[in-house]
């Protein structure tokens, strides 16, 4: 298939393709992160994942139509502003659900995957009575969706960029938060021991809502980043739950370096795939692949090996 | 409910008959049309239909939740305008039209579900509805079983011609022919790049795309062929091979949520579609599609529908009108919605012409049914029941709507079973 | 040692777990004789439980061997070894809460243990008679009926006993029989405990001193995942090894 | 509870409640509803199928599947193949280009039937497909997971994952397939019409016969000894492990069976329906499927069979009248059930409704009263009040 083509183009294109895995890869540890959170270290699976992920993708919309209407000097960066509060709002809903909903089913994990379903359900109704049943057109600023020419042939996309660097960014917040932080130092011990941890004096209720708010927050951000790249409608959250699950899945629960190289064994794999077969094809063989390996593995890449 | 057991006056067969002759005669859109004595229910309705002496009943059969919602709402909305603009001017065969609305909830066993609902339980007079071909494929063994009649409005694959639908969209030669001998001949565009996502209309479209431009346009070829799954949203390793094979155009008929990721993905790539290097070309998005993208994503590729919002005629000013006085004047209106429109006319103009709602005349009367008064233009059923219509060609710009570049002088003849490209 | 390895129901040599580097338990060795009764003790973190999980399948070994009756287990699945006859006992009570006595009892019975043996089990006089006799011996068989939530703490550890006996294995592992008992429940146990244990070998971790006194026929001493000390429980207690880390305090 | 601990089929109080459910299904549905109603509530029943494995799964073994719409998927689209090639002979497509291959096979120039096609023109072949391809599937993957004692939320989301696989590649091989629309158009069975009213109301006593079959099927496996070992596993499966059983092969079969019952269903389903599509096979329903179960209560065959009826009947009711309420109706269903009653129907009957009639008819009744179990692991439900009214309608 490379036959007839210079070497200066072959380059370029393979440096591009290149981005494109890193593009994705970013992409899914985005969609993961706040996953991999809530999962790993409450043992929650959050079928709303995609939803909370929505309604940041709704905050920026409203962003970006009030920055429209009342300050159309600073539209250009109206886009970090909606970051924060799509950070915030999934965060406080994310917070409002753990109370409602997901403390009560702390001991039944199988429990908490059905009733996230039915708010996931519930949210996507909301957002069609609020927002109609369309897709909405989250108008972007126009620095964000051009490409940077690097030579003559190799371009880069903005928002793209943008988004790695979003993932980076979040990736290192995490991080410090987790090993840096007292809330992060609560988070694993709670995880470890919650009834040890209690007993310490951490107070594991307000930890567990903090926890689940910065895991839904954070979808609420990848939300907020992905009306760049992707569709923001009522069952938009839905295209991206089993992408995510299976990277959380594969990286091992309860270790987020192992979500991020799980982002980056799959999102490479799929991306090299699809780039010498068919999308649809290489989408199949990729999560084949991921099963597979699931099936033979399935603790997952980077899980410790503990004892009972 | 219809009192069907009502007893038959004697001589009544014969006024039927003499009724259903001046309804032929009668100008389709005579002002405040036809009164109802003049068609006495048990000679128009001789089936058993929701037909009463000042009501017929009908069914709308849409997706309303579901993924499929997003598209379907403007096709409910076009054919819930025209059942109230039919009834202002006095119905048919006058009686006022009353619609019972049917949740097909984007699943296709649903869709066959209610649409036995509709013709078994509420013996309604004519369906619109269905969008995708799965719903169309769930639902017409059951039209066909239960003899009803489907008003489908959508551009689809083509590939079927059944006696119980009339296809008021375009079937796939009506859409894809036309815009690509334009493409070639005004912009001299010779290399194809098709892309698609994963599923029968894409694919077919494209099948009969590869098979013109390679054995009817001279000196071009189709350099690339991609499918993606339904909801994918990454598009880079594609756009970089369309960026390394360098086609004169990317056909597209990616759609749904999909739709936008590609094109949001395609600009920020640097394909810019407004620089027409490559040429981007799709017959899958329409003004109704744009809203999701965004005009600035989409401004520059070129679409091939028969109509188009900003068509400059009389009877689209009025539609258009019509349109965003009942529903808001933020709405668009995109080629399926208009297609949408036509169905309470068409099935009017044929109800009128036979004089009777049983599904057997109307079916008689529907070919050669004209509709001067279509927002598109004029357009006639074929023999086929599918539309004759035009092919138009438009250039999206940034505020959403299309400036329409080309259109086919003459209608184009409908054919579901094209030879040559199969 | 020189006594002839083939009399030794259990042969446990150089065995080693590591997880993740940390070494619990490191080049173990030591043999069980037909009918002794040995006691495992040692702090809390010695790799006792640990020694036990990987004699019985639970936990994979790193390197090492654990033979009983020439079979080497390291090779084997949990079920497979049970069935080759070791029985386990855990520190908590595991029974099976949402069933009966009987059911609980019925279901260690050593036959139709395939899926489809299981499926065509049938619940005949034979099977009934030893139910009633095991339940019997741990003081249940007023309770048979009983669901096993129902249970006292005390009375669960002996259902679970009993569980292992119904089995009648010939290598019986308990891990703490007797913690969380009271006085009057662990008596009663040490008594079916010194029952049981008659015909068969049988390993046991416990801290009670009085009660290891009463039922030990030798004593292990683990520290750090090796052996410490290993012998009679005089010898033991008055090794001055043993006593610094272990009993001294 | 018997002194004499015989392990019976059913108890008296068992008989009763499955005596019930077979007048509901066998004669006052059938007389209280048109043929239409009856047809939908022969599709309702054919997912109840599904139910029943998912409470022998995930309420008596604990392992919860998210994909039991591939196994649904499986054995309808095995009888769609056979229904369509009856469909295709070569006098009913003689205007394709290939005729006698299934018409969306030619419209993807496929030329030929291909090869895995060919035995499905055989019914006997494809009766035992409808079971054995589902079987052989499950098998596969619960051998390759609970060998390696994947389970709860890994399980879940892997079968979840297979059913996203399946729907891709269903609808990625159209020609082979149908694609996203199918294998639709299904007229005859051996000749006989399956879309006329009265076959279709003969279809219904099928589905409403082999339904009974495999209630007593599972309620066989209940009763046995497999039945008592599934709820061990489920509390307490090291125990059960160092009781000498192999787990892992209890969990294949009763994943198998599961399968197996999925697969019945959904040839029933096509059967009745007229059409199989991807969109049974896909996440969404299979995780609906999950919901039946819940609400009929996840440890109750027979409240499995009542919650599918339940459901079903809701969502058909509300999104005739109140499209928009469906969506948050079943959510706010999915978090009631998993919040308020984990027990669904069937706990609801054990718990509240019957220990009051118990204690209205004590007295009466011979003996003292038994306490009420905590958790219904075996007594079945009566038929609920919503699923009545359905009936009567």
């Amino acid at each position: 298939m490379f036959a007839g083509y210079s070497a200066g183009e072959l380059t370029a294109i393979f440096a591009m393709q290149g981005f494109a895995g890193l593009i994705l890869f970013s992409v899914f540890v985005l969609m993961a992160l706040g996953l991999a959170i809530i999962f790993g270290q409450m043992g929650v699976i959050n079928m709303a994942h995609g939803e909370f992920m929505i309604l940041g993708a709704y905050v920026t919309y409203l962003v970006s139509n009030a920055f429209a209407t009342h300050l159309p000097d600073l539209f250009s960066i109206y886009f970090f502003v909606a970051m924060v509060l799509a950070f915030l709002a999934s965060g406080a809903l994310g917070m409002l659900v753990e109370w409602g909903l997901i403390r009560h089913l702390y001991r039944r994990p199988l429990d908490t995957l059905l009733a996230t379903w039915g708010l996931s359900l519930i949210l996507q109704q909301i957002y069609r009575s609020v927002f109609g049943a369309r897709e909405v057109g989250v108008t972007i600023p126009n620095w964000m969706m051009g490409s940077l020419p690097l030579t003559d042939m190799i371009e880069v996309p903005i928002n793209g960029l943008f988004v790695m660097v979003l993932a980076v960014g979040i990736s290192v917040s995490i991080y410090a938060l987790m090993f840096r932080s007292r809330w992060g130092q609560q988070v694993r011990a709670i995880n470890q021991n919650r009834v040890m941890a209690g007993a310490v004096g951490i107070n594991t209720e307000r930890t567990d809502r903090l926890t689940f708010g910065i895991g839904c927050g954070i979808a609420g951000v990848a939300g907020s980043a992905f009306t760049m790249i992707g569709s923001t409608g009522p069952t938009s959250g839905q295209l991206y739950i089993v992408d995510t699950f299976l990277v959380v899945v594969f990286g091992g629960a309860g270790s987020l370096l192992g979500t991020i190289a799980s982002a980056f064994t799959i999102s490479q794999a799929q991306s090299v795939l699809e780039f010498f077969l068919s999308g649809s094809m290489a989408k199949v063989i990729t999560l084949l692949v991921v099963v597979g390996i699931l099936m033979l593995r399935p603790q997952g890449l980077f899980a410790l090996k503990l004892r009972k | 409910m219809t009192d069907f057991s009502k007893p038959t006056m004697p001589g009544m067969s014969r006024r039927a008959v003499l009724a259903g002759g001046a309804a032929l005669t009668a100008s389709l859109f005579a002002p405040r049309g036809l009164r109802a004595q003049d068609f006495p229910t048990a000679a128009v309705n001789t089936t058993g239909l929701a037909v009463t002496d000042s009501t017929v009943t009908i069914g709308i059969l849409h997706s309303v939740t579901g993924t499929m919602a997003i598209s379907e709402t403007g096709s409910v909305q076009a054919e819930k305008l025209a059942i109230e603009q039919i009834n202002a001017m006095g119905g048919v065969l006058g009686r006022k039209i009353q619609f019972i609305q049917e949740d097909g909830a984007s699943d296709w066993p649903t869709f066959a579900e209610k649409a036995r609902k509709l013709l078994v339980n509420d013996k309604v007079a004519s369906v619109m509805g269905c969008w995708t071909s799965a719903s169309r494929k769930a639902v017409l063994p059951v039209f066909e079983q239960h003899n009803g009649m489907l008003y489908y409005p959508t551009f689809y694959e083509g590939l079927e011609q059944s006696p119980n639908v009339i296809y008021t969209g375009q079937e796939a030669t009506q859409q894809i022919i036309a815009g690509l001998d334009w493409v070639n001949q005004t912009k001299g565009a010779k290399s194809f790049y098709l892309l698609g996502s994963d599923y029968i209309w894409p694919r077919t479209s494209n099948k009969i795309a590869r098979k013109h431009i390679e054995n009817f346009m001279e000196g071009c070829e189709v350099v690339g062929e991609e499918y993606y799954p339904l909801g994918h949203t990454q598009f880079n390793s594609v756009i970089n091979k369309i960026k390394l094979r360098k086609p004169d155009v990317i056909y597209a008929i990616v759609v749904g949520g999909s739709n936008v990721a590609f094109y949001k993905q395609l600009k920020a790539a640097g394909i810019d579609p407004t620089k027409e290097s490559p040429i981007v070309l799709t017959i899958s998005v329409t003004e109704d599609e744009i809203r999701g993208i965004g005009g600035e994503n989409v401004e520059g590729s070129y679409a091939c529908m028969k109509y188009f919002q900003s068509l400059d005629n009389p009877n689209n000013i009025a539609f258009v009108d019509a349109f965003k006085k009942m529903w808001g004047a933020d709405m668009v209106i995109g080629d399926v919605t208009q297609a949408a429109y036509l169905g309470p006319w068409l099935w009017k103009a044929a109800v009128e012409k036979a004089g009777s709602f049983d599904i057997d005349k109307v079916r008689e009367a529907s070919p050669g049914i004209e509709l001067p008064t279509a927002p598109e233009g004029y357009v006639k059923i074929h023999e086929n029941h599918h539309l004759w219509s035009k092919t138009r060609v438009g250039r999206a710009r940034a505020d959403g709507q299309y400036d329409v570049v080309f259109e086919t002088a003459d209608l184009v003849e409908p054919d579901p079973f094209p030879e040559g490209y199969q | 040692m020189s006594i002839h390895q083939t009399s030794f129901v259990l042969s446990v040599e150089d065995l080693t777990v590591s997880f993740d580097g940390f070494k619990a338990v490191d080049g173990l060795t030591f043999y069980v004789e037909p009918n002794e009764c040995r006691v495992m003790i040692g702090p809390n973190g010695a790799g006792k439980t640990t020694v036990l999980d990987l004699i019985c399948g639970r936990t994979r070994a790193t390197s090492g061997s654990v033979r009983f009756k020439d079979q080497e287990l390291l090779t084997m699945r949990e079920d497979q070894i049970v069935l080759a006859g070791v029985g386990r006992k855990f520190q908590t009570p595991s029974v099976y809460e949402d069933l009966s006595v009987f059911e609980n009892l019925e279901l260690s019975y050593p036959r139709g243990h395939s899926v489809f043996g299981s499926l065509f089990f049938r619940r005949d006089a034979e099977v009934k008679a030893r139910i009633e006799e095991i339940a019997e011996t741990i003081f249940l068989a007023d309770l048979l009926d009983e669901k096993a939530a129902f249970l006292s703490h005390g009375q669960k550890q002996w259902l679970e006993i009993g569980m292992l006996l119904i089995q009648d294995p010939e290598l019986l592992m308990l891990d703490e029989p007797v913690a969380g008992m009271s006085v009057a429940e662990r008596k009663k146990t040490a008594e079916l405990l010194n029952r049981i244990i008659d015909h068969r070998s049988v390993i046991v971790i416990e801290h009670d001193m009085g009660f290891v006194e009463d039922i030990a026929t030798r004593v292990t001493v683990l520290h750090q995942g090796k052996t410490l000390s290993e012998g009679k429980m005089d010898k033991v207690k008055n090794d001055p090894k043993v006593i610094e880390v272990y009993l001294g305090h | 509870m018997q002194s004499d601990r015989k392990t019976r089929f059913l108890t008296r109080e068992e008989a009763i409640y499955f005596g019930l459910l077979a007048a509901v299904i066998f004669l006052i549905l059938p007389m209280a509803l048109d043929s239409f109603r009856l047809n939908l509530f022969g599709k309702y029943l054919s997912y109840a199928f599904v139910a029943i494995g998912l409470v022998l799964c995930w309420g008596a073994g604990g392992i919860l599947s998210l994909g039991q719409g591939v196994f649904f998927g499986l054995g309808g689209y095995a009888m769609a193949m056979f229904l369509k090639l009856e469909a295709s002979t070569p006098e009913a497509t003689a205007i394709q280009s290939t005729p006698g291959i299934p018409d969306f096979m030619d419209w993807n120039q496929v030329t030929a039937l291909p090869w895995w096609w060919e035995p499905f023109n055989s019914l006997a072949f494809t009766l035992v497909a409808v079971v054995a391809v589902p079987v052989a599937f499950a098998f596969i993957i619960g051998v390759a997971m609970f060998r390696r004692r994947v389970g709860g939320v890994y399980f879940a989301i892997i079968t979840q994952a297979i059913a996203a696989i399946l729907t891709i590649l269903i609808i990625g091989q159209q020609g082979f397939t149908g694609g996203v629309n199918g294998i639709t158009d299904l007229r005859t069975l051996k000749g006989w019409d399956i879309r006329s009213d009265e076959a279709k109301e003969i279809l219904y006593f099928v589905n409403a016969g082999l339904l009974f079959a495999c209630l007593f099927a599972a309620q066989y496996v209940r009763r046995s000894k497999l039945g008592r070992l599934l709820i061990a596993m489920r509390d307490q499966e090291d125990r059960v492990r160092f009781s000498g059983y192999d787990v892992a092969s209890f969990k294949v079969f009763v994943f198998c069976l599961g399968a197996a019952f999925a697969g019945i269903g959904g040839a029933m389903f096509t059967l009745q329906v007229g059409f199989m599509s991807p969109t049974l096979v896909g996440i969404v329903p299979s995780i609906e499927m999950v919901i039946f179960a819940a609400v009929g209560g996840r440890l109750s065959i027979l409240g499995a069979v009542y919650g599918t009826l339940l459901v079903n009947w809701a969502k058909t009711t509300l999104s005739e009248s109140f499209p928009e309420l469906w969506l948050l109706g079943l959510g706010a269903l999915f978090i009631a059930v998993v919040m308020f009653f984990p027990n669904g129907l069937a706990g609801l009957w054990s718990e509240q409704v019957r220990p009051r009639l118990r204690k209205l008819f004590a007295g009466r009744g011979a003996g003292a009263t038994p306490p009420a179990a905590p958790v219904p692991a075996n007594s079945a439900s009566a038929p609920d009040r919503p699923a009545a009214k359905a009936a009567a309608e």
